[in-house]
């Protein structure tokens, strides 16, 4: 990781905070760094478990960031310059303010296909990475891991994985997975019978413990502390621990990111039910690109489908 | 051992449905679509029992219920009184026995939180009570610890009884289970067979074995001070908390956050009151009418939810509102380690940035 | 008949306050025989419509979801109901994924002056409706959202004033 | 001790009726209850200070000091600004409606201990409330406190609550001093903010107990001004407020610090809030 570090090294007198990733309480979990003192840098990492997307903190640092000269350096991969996108779209982030470090991204790990990948039950004392290959140490031994093993669901249809706007790209150019959007997973669940995909929901959603981890990890998701979902006036989800008042709240939550939603994946990375509530989303996704040919956080100058309107439309 | 029994493998899910006559049995299982995520649920046959693995959310649902009835009410419709309508409040309820077969020491620990508060405060809370007092804790004995578990810490550790009626220790081909306490004596009698002579030697060390372990380091049970001095360095906090998302998983997950709100859920003329959980976490847990907020941001949130845990808690009931099972660190989509924060409190060195 | 089938299908209509809902009066002036299965909302712009109007009340177990305001281009607020086919159309295309029936959703464009396609509408949304019959909704009910609906809850959420002590203020 | 507050269920509310309701000023109405079982009502006590939960089922549940003192025992009172969900649904209530009671929780003003005090009240807009039950409490033993001045002022005469008490109260020897924002055509009293009034009026701290409520922003300068006035930390008492839900020190949501203001407050002494962990 010499280049990340070379590079922020050099500038880090115009800077005021970097935000990247570093390891967390294990070797396996990679976590938000928020850096201030030139020291720290040192602890920032860059690799495939660095899956949070850093730019869900960014409207609420330079909101309470003073505003000076120097800027907030943040550390996004492909599919995160796209939330980033979005909300410049929207008037969220002063993009001046901003030092974006783009990372070509290989693809992100999902842990729990990691823990079921791996044969050695003893915790990993420390990863290295190699060619698309995950390098696990324990006291049992090294395993090597082909990373396309475990990748997250989202990274399995990543068409982003360099970024599509950046002060300063480190690192070679990655190959998309795929080329086109990719809806398999949606479509998957689209070729049930219309009973059985509501059996399926009400399932999923059944686990739902309301923690909300969904909503506070989307990056578009900018009401923050005033979300329609607690609201007792008007009220639209009551108390109740019923699959009607979790579904209420996903469906808040993904009518409101219509046309907005940039598919990083975060809300179905955080939920610790494993509920695929990214495929609301990419639902949402599918029909804007079939409806108006829209693909969110893509152009900087773009107005979302739904903000916005055409006289000329025919079909709706 | 006073009172022991054997439990084979084989013979689990009788154990588990003989149970299931007169009790609700809450076990951890794998999910039927995701095997690998364990939560309590009822015991039902053909449920796929996982006493191997750490269940996602503790047991707390089943003394405590994401969202239950504390009363109802119907309006009766009666025009002969001034207000046209005569109201019913009605507050009773059916508490039927339960079971919580499996769960880890810590689990069964946490309820001691939970009593401090809900049974030997200034007010007792009966509907808490009343489960509590027909609920037997069936705890195995924790031979896998992860990165996340620190019950050391706080003062419990793999093999800790309290909280526990009876204890399940894994021996290759089944279980032994001990009865601790009367409770779980009379459990102890309902199922398993007369144990050998080695399995009772082999659960002893077993036990022992796992006593002496220590998982997690250092202690954290004597932060109140220090927590007390850091209280206004907002630079501390900042450097923790800056990652955090003010979601509300810590504490859904926690088998010690006892925090709920109450709420009115009506429709028509008749409706719920309705307790369900709360967590510090979220903005609206403070906020006032007036729009006033005493903990508005996510700095003030979480450094209240170390508070309590370590130095609110510990000043008015001496005692740790943790028990060390690393729900809050392991599950925590941003993996902020409540460990790391309280162990910083008292380090005078500026390691935090 | 049994309790099941006794049940009166309803169908929630979302109407433009400008057209539709004038439509609907014209219609009943005209005394145009219609369906009984509609219960209006009136509104003041299909721009009001948020998407969540539509899935809530199909998820709570509404039989079906009309919403109807001026044509494009006669918007009493020029451009509301331009933005209003798109979200009503997005959510048309939504709802089968989540499983609730799409049939049970219908949009379209009634002016002031249009009784007689009021009635029309009506009648061809409420044969389509009678013909699904009722909707499963989503997730089970709880409790408490079978009881009767004859008043709202005590100086509840509703909003609207009530007073019927005959010693108020 | 007689206690509305069920020993078997505290969650439960006793059912009560509105005997009258007072518009006070254009948003905050004063609510007189009366317990529906009589030997309830009759066998109600209280303190000063003490506060209750009033249920609008359907709604919700609110925390109000109970501002009748507990030597006027026909009728509960209680007094609503309509700010959030359960205030606006309690003012669209009317006489004669049922009404749900949990009280009397929390602490309550230490009177035992003023007695033989000059006593001084500085309250601002609905801060009056629990001030008003203590108030009326000293008159109705007037014997056995010394001077009793009030302060109170309010942004507009008609923002003052119990406008139609203030003869009584001088009547009774309160020696009251109002004072409203700005002028008004009518007004007689004083014009200015209460700090200012306060230190305008200046009473002696010497033998002296403050009892301060009112709006954060006033309660803050009121402070202040009483330090300035040479009045101690324990000669300062004032009443917190708090987002609370259960009443009874369970939910955990109106702490400060190991402070449950549900039971432990509302009333605390300026010595006791020095101690807190500074999360106001």
């Amino acid at each position: 990781m010499k280049t990340l570090h070379s590079h922020l090294e050099d500038h880090f007198e115009e800077l005021e905070l970097v935000i990247g990733w570093e390891i967390g309480f294990e070797p396996l979990r990679a976590t938000p760094a928020f850096v201030r003192r030139r020291e720290d840098l040192a602890r920032l990492v860059w690799n495939p478990l660095c899956a949070p997307n850093l730019s869900v903190y960014l409207p609420q640092i330079l909101k309470s960031a003073e505003k000076t000269e120097k800027k907030v350096a943040v550390c996004l991969k492909g599919c995160d310059t796209r939330s980033l996108t979005a909300l410049i779209q929207e008037g969220f982030v002063d993009r001046e303010r901003l030092h974006v470090i783009g990372l070509p991204c290989p693809g992100t790990v999902d842990p729990q296909a990691l823990a079921q990948a791996r044969k050695n039950r003893a915790p990993v004392t420390q990863v290295s990475f190699q060619d698309n290959l995950l390098i696990l140490h324990s006291y049992e031994g090294t395993e090597e891991i082909p990373l396309d093993s475990v990748l997250a669901r989202r990274c399995r249809r990543c068409r982003q994985p360099n970024p599509l706007l950046a002060d300063v790209v480190l690192g070679d150019p990655v190959p998309a997975r795929c080329d086109a959007p990719s809806f398999a997973h949606v479509e998957a669940v689209d070729s049930l019978p219309l009973e059985e995909r509501r059996a399926y929901w009400e399932r999923e959603l059944d686990r739902c413990l309301r923690c909300y981890a969904c909503r506070n990890a989307c990056p578009l998701c900018v009401c923050r502390d005033r979300c329609l979902a607690e609201s007792r006036t008007p009220k639209w989800t009551t108390q109740r621990d019923s699959v009607r008042d979790k579904f209420l709240f996903h469906m808040i939550h993904a009518l409101h990111l219509a046309g907005r939603c940039t598919e990083c994946g975060e809300c179905e990375r955080v939920c610790p039910v494993g509920i695929p509530v990214a495929l609301f989303k990419e639902k949402m996704a599918q029909i804007a690109l079939d409806l108006w040919d829209y693909q969110a956080g893509v152009d900087p100058a773009a107005t979302p489908p739904l903000q916005t309107f055409d006289p000329s439309e025919t079909g709706i | 051992m006073e009172k022991a029994v054997f439990l084979p493998d084989t013979e689990l899910h009788e154990a588990l449905a003989a149970l299931s006559a007169d009790a609700q049995v809450w076990v951890p299982a794998g999910d039927a679509s995701k095997p690998d995520l364990v939560r309590f649920q009822r015991y039902r046959p053909g449920l796929s029992v996982r006493l191997d693995a750490r269940s996602l959310v503790s047991a707390k649902e089943v003394l405590f219920p994401r969202s239950e009835a504390l009363l109802r009410f119907v309006k009766e419709k009666d025009l002969s009184v001034p207000a046209g309508h005569r109201l019913h409040v009605d507050d009773t309820r059916t508490v039927p026995p339960a079971v919580v077969f499996g769960c880890r020491p810590c689990d069964a620990r946490g309820f001691l939180t939970f009593d401090r508060v809900f049974l030997q405060g200034p007010y007792r809370d009966p509907y808490y009570a009343e489960r509590r007092e027909k609920t037997t804790f069936v705890s195995l004995v924790c031979r896998d610890a992860d990165g996340a578990c620190f019950c050391s810490a706080v003062g419990s550790g793999p093999a800790d009884p309290q909280g526990s009626d009876a204890q399940l220790i894994a021996l290759p081909d089944g279980y032994v289970l001990r009865a601790i306490t009367q409770r779980g004596a009379a459990l102890v009698e309902k199922i398993g067979r007369g144990p050998t002579a080695e399995q009772i030697q082999a659960a002893r060390d077993m036990l022992d074995q796992a006593g002496r372990e220590m998982v997690g380091e250092g202690s954290l049970t004597a932060m109140d001070a220090a927590f007390r001095a850091r209280f206004q360095d907002a630079a501390f906090w900042h450097g923790h908390i800056d990652k955090c998302l003010s979601c509300g998983l810590c504490t859904f997950v926690c088998p010690t956050c006892y925090c709920f709100t109450i709420t009115d859920e009506a429709r028509g003329l008749s409706g719920e009151r309705i307790r369900s959980w709360d967590a510090c976490m979220f903005p609206h847990f403070t906020l006032e009418a007036s729009g006033h907020n005493p903990r508005p941001s996510k700095v003030e949130r979480y450094r209240n939810r170390v508070g309590h845990k370590f130095s609110y808690f510990v000043s008015k009931y001496g005692q740790v509102a943790c028990c060390g099972c690393g729900r809050c660190i392991r599950h925590c989509p941003v993996s902020v380690d409540i460990r790391a924060v309280v162990r910083d409190l008292p380090v005078q060195e500026e390691v935090h940035a | 008949m049994d309790e099941k089938n006794d049940k009166q299908l309803r169908i929630v209509g979302f109407l433009c306050n400008w057209c539709s809902y004038g439509g609907a009066d014209t219609a009943g002036v005209c005394r145009f025989k219609q369906p009984p299965l509609l219960r209006i909302i009136r509104i003041p712009c299909t721009g009001r419509m948020d998407p969540l109007f539509v899935v809530k009340a199909l998820a709570q177990g509404a039989d079906g979801v009309l919403v109807s305001g001026c044509h494009p281009k006669d918007c009493h607020y020029a451009v509301g109901n331009f933005y209003a086919r798109r979200r009503l159309e997005l959510v048309k295309r939504f709802l089968p994924f989540v499983g609730l029936d799409p049939r049970r959703f219908h949009y379209t464009w009634v002016s002031a002056s249009e009784g007689q396609r009021w009635q029309q509408v009506v009648s061809e949304f409420s044969a389509v409706i009678q013909e699904l019959g009722p909707n499963p909704g989503f997730g089970q009910d709880a409790v408490t959202e079978n009881a009767p609906q004859a008043v709202s809850s005590q100086g509840g959420a509703g909003d609207t004033e009530r007073c019927i002590s005959p010693r108020s203020l | 001790m007689p206690n509305v507050v069920s020993k078997n269920n505290p969650y439960l509310p006793q059912m009560g009726t509105i005997r009258e309701i007072i518009q006070e000023t254009p948003n905050i109405k004063t609510f007189r209850i009366v317990l529906d079982d009589p030997e309830q009502m009759a066998a109600f006590r209280f303190e000063p200070g003490q506060v209750g939960q009033l249920s609008v089922f359907g709604v919700g549940e609110s925390t109000f000091v109970i501002n009748s003192p507990p030597t006027r025992r026909e009728y509960l009172q209680f007094s609503v600004m309509k700010t959030g969900e359960v205030t606006r649904a309690l003012h669209r209530l009317c006489e004669g409606d049922p009404i749900g009671v949990r009280a009397p929780l929390g602490n309550s003003f230490p009177v035992e201990a003023l007695k033989g005090k000059d006593i001084l009240f500085v309250g601002g807009g609905i801060g009056m409330a629990p001030l008003r039950t203590l108030l009326l409490t000293m008159v109705d033993r007037r014997e056995e406190f010394g001077d009793i001045t009030v302060i109170y002022g309010a942004r507009s005469p008609q923002d003052l609550c119990y406008r139609y008490e203030f003869d009584q109260w001088r009547a009774a020897g309160v020696n009251l001093v109002l004072t409203v924002d700005r002028e008004f055509p009518g007004w007689e009293e004083r014009v200015g903010f209460v700090p200012t009034v306060l230190a305008e009026e200046a009473p002696s701290p010497y033998n002296r107990v403050a009892i301060t409520c009112g709006p954060p922003i006033m309660i803050k300068f009121v402070l202040a001004g009483l330090k300035e006035l040479g009045y101690e930390d324990d000669q300062i008492l004032t009443t917190l407020e708090r987002r609370m839900k259960c009443g009874i020190g369970l939910c955990g949501r109106c702490n400060i610090g190991d402070t449950y203001v549900c039971v432990d407050g509302p009333v605390f002494s300026n010595t006791q809030l020095r101690q807190m962990v500074s999360e106001l």
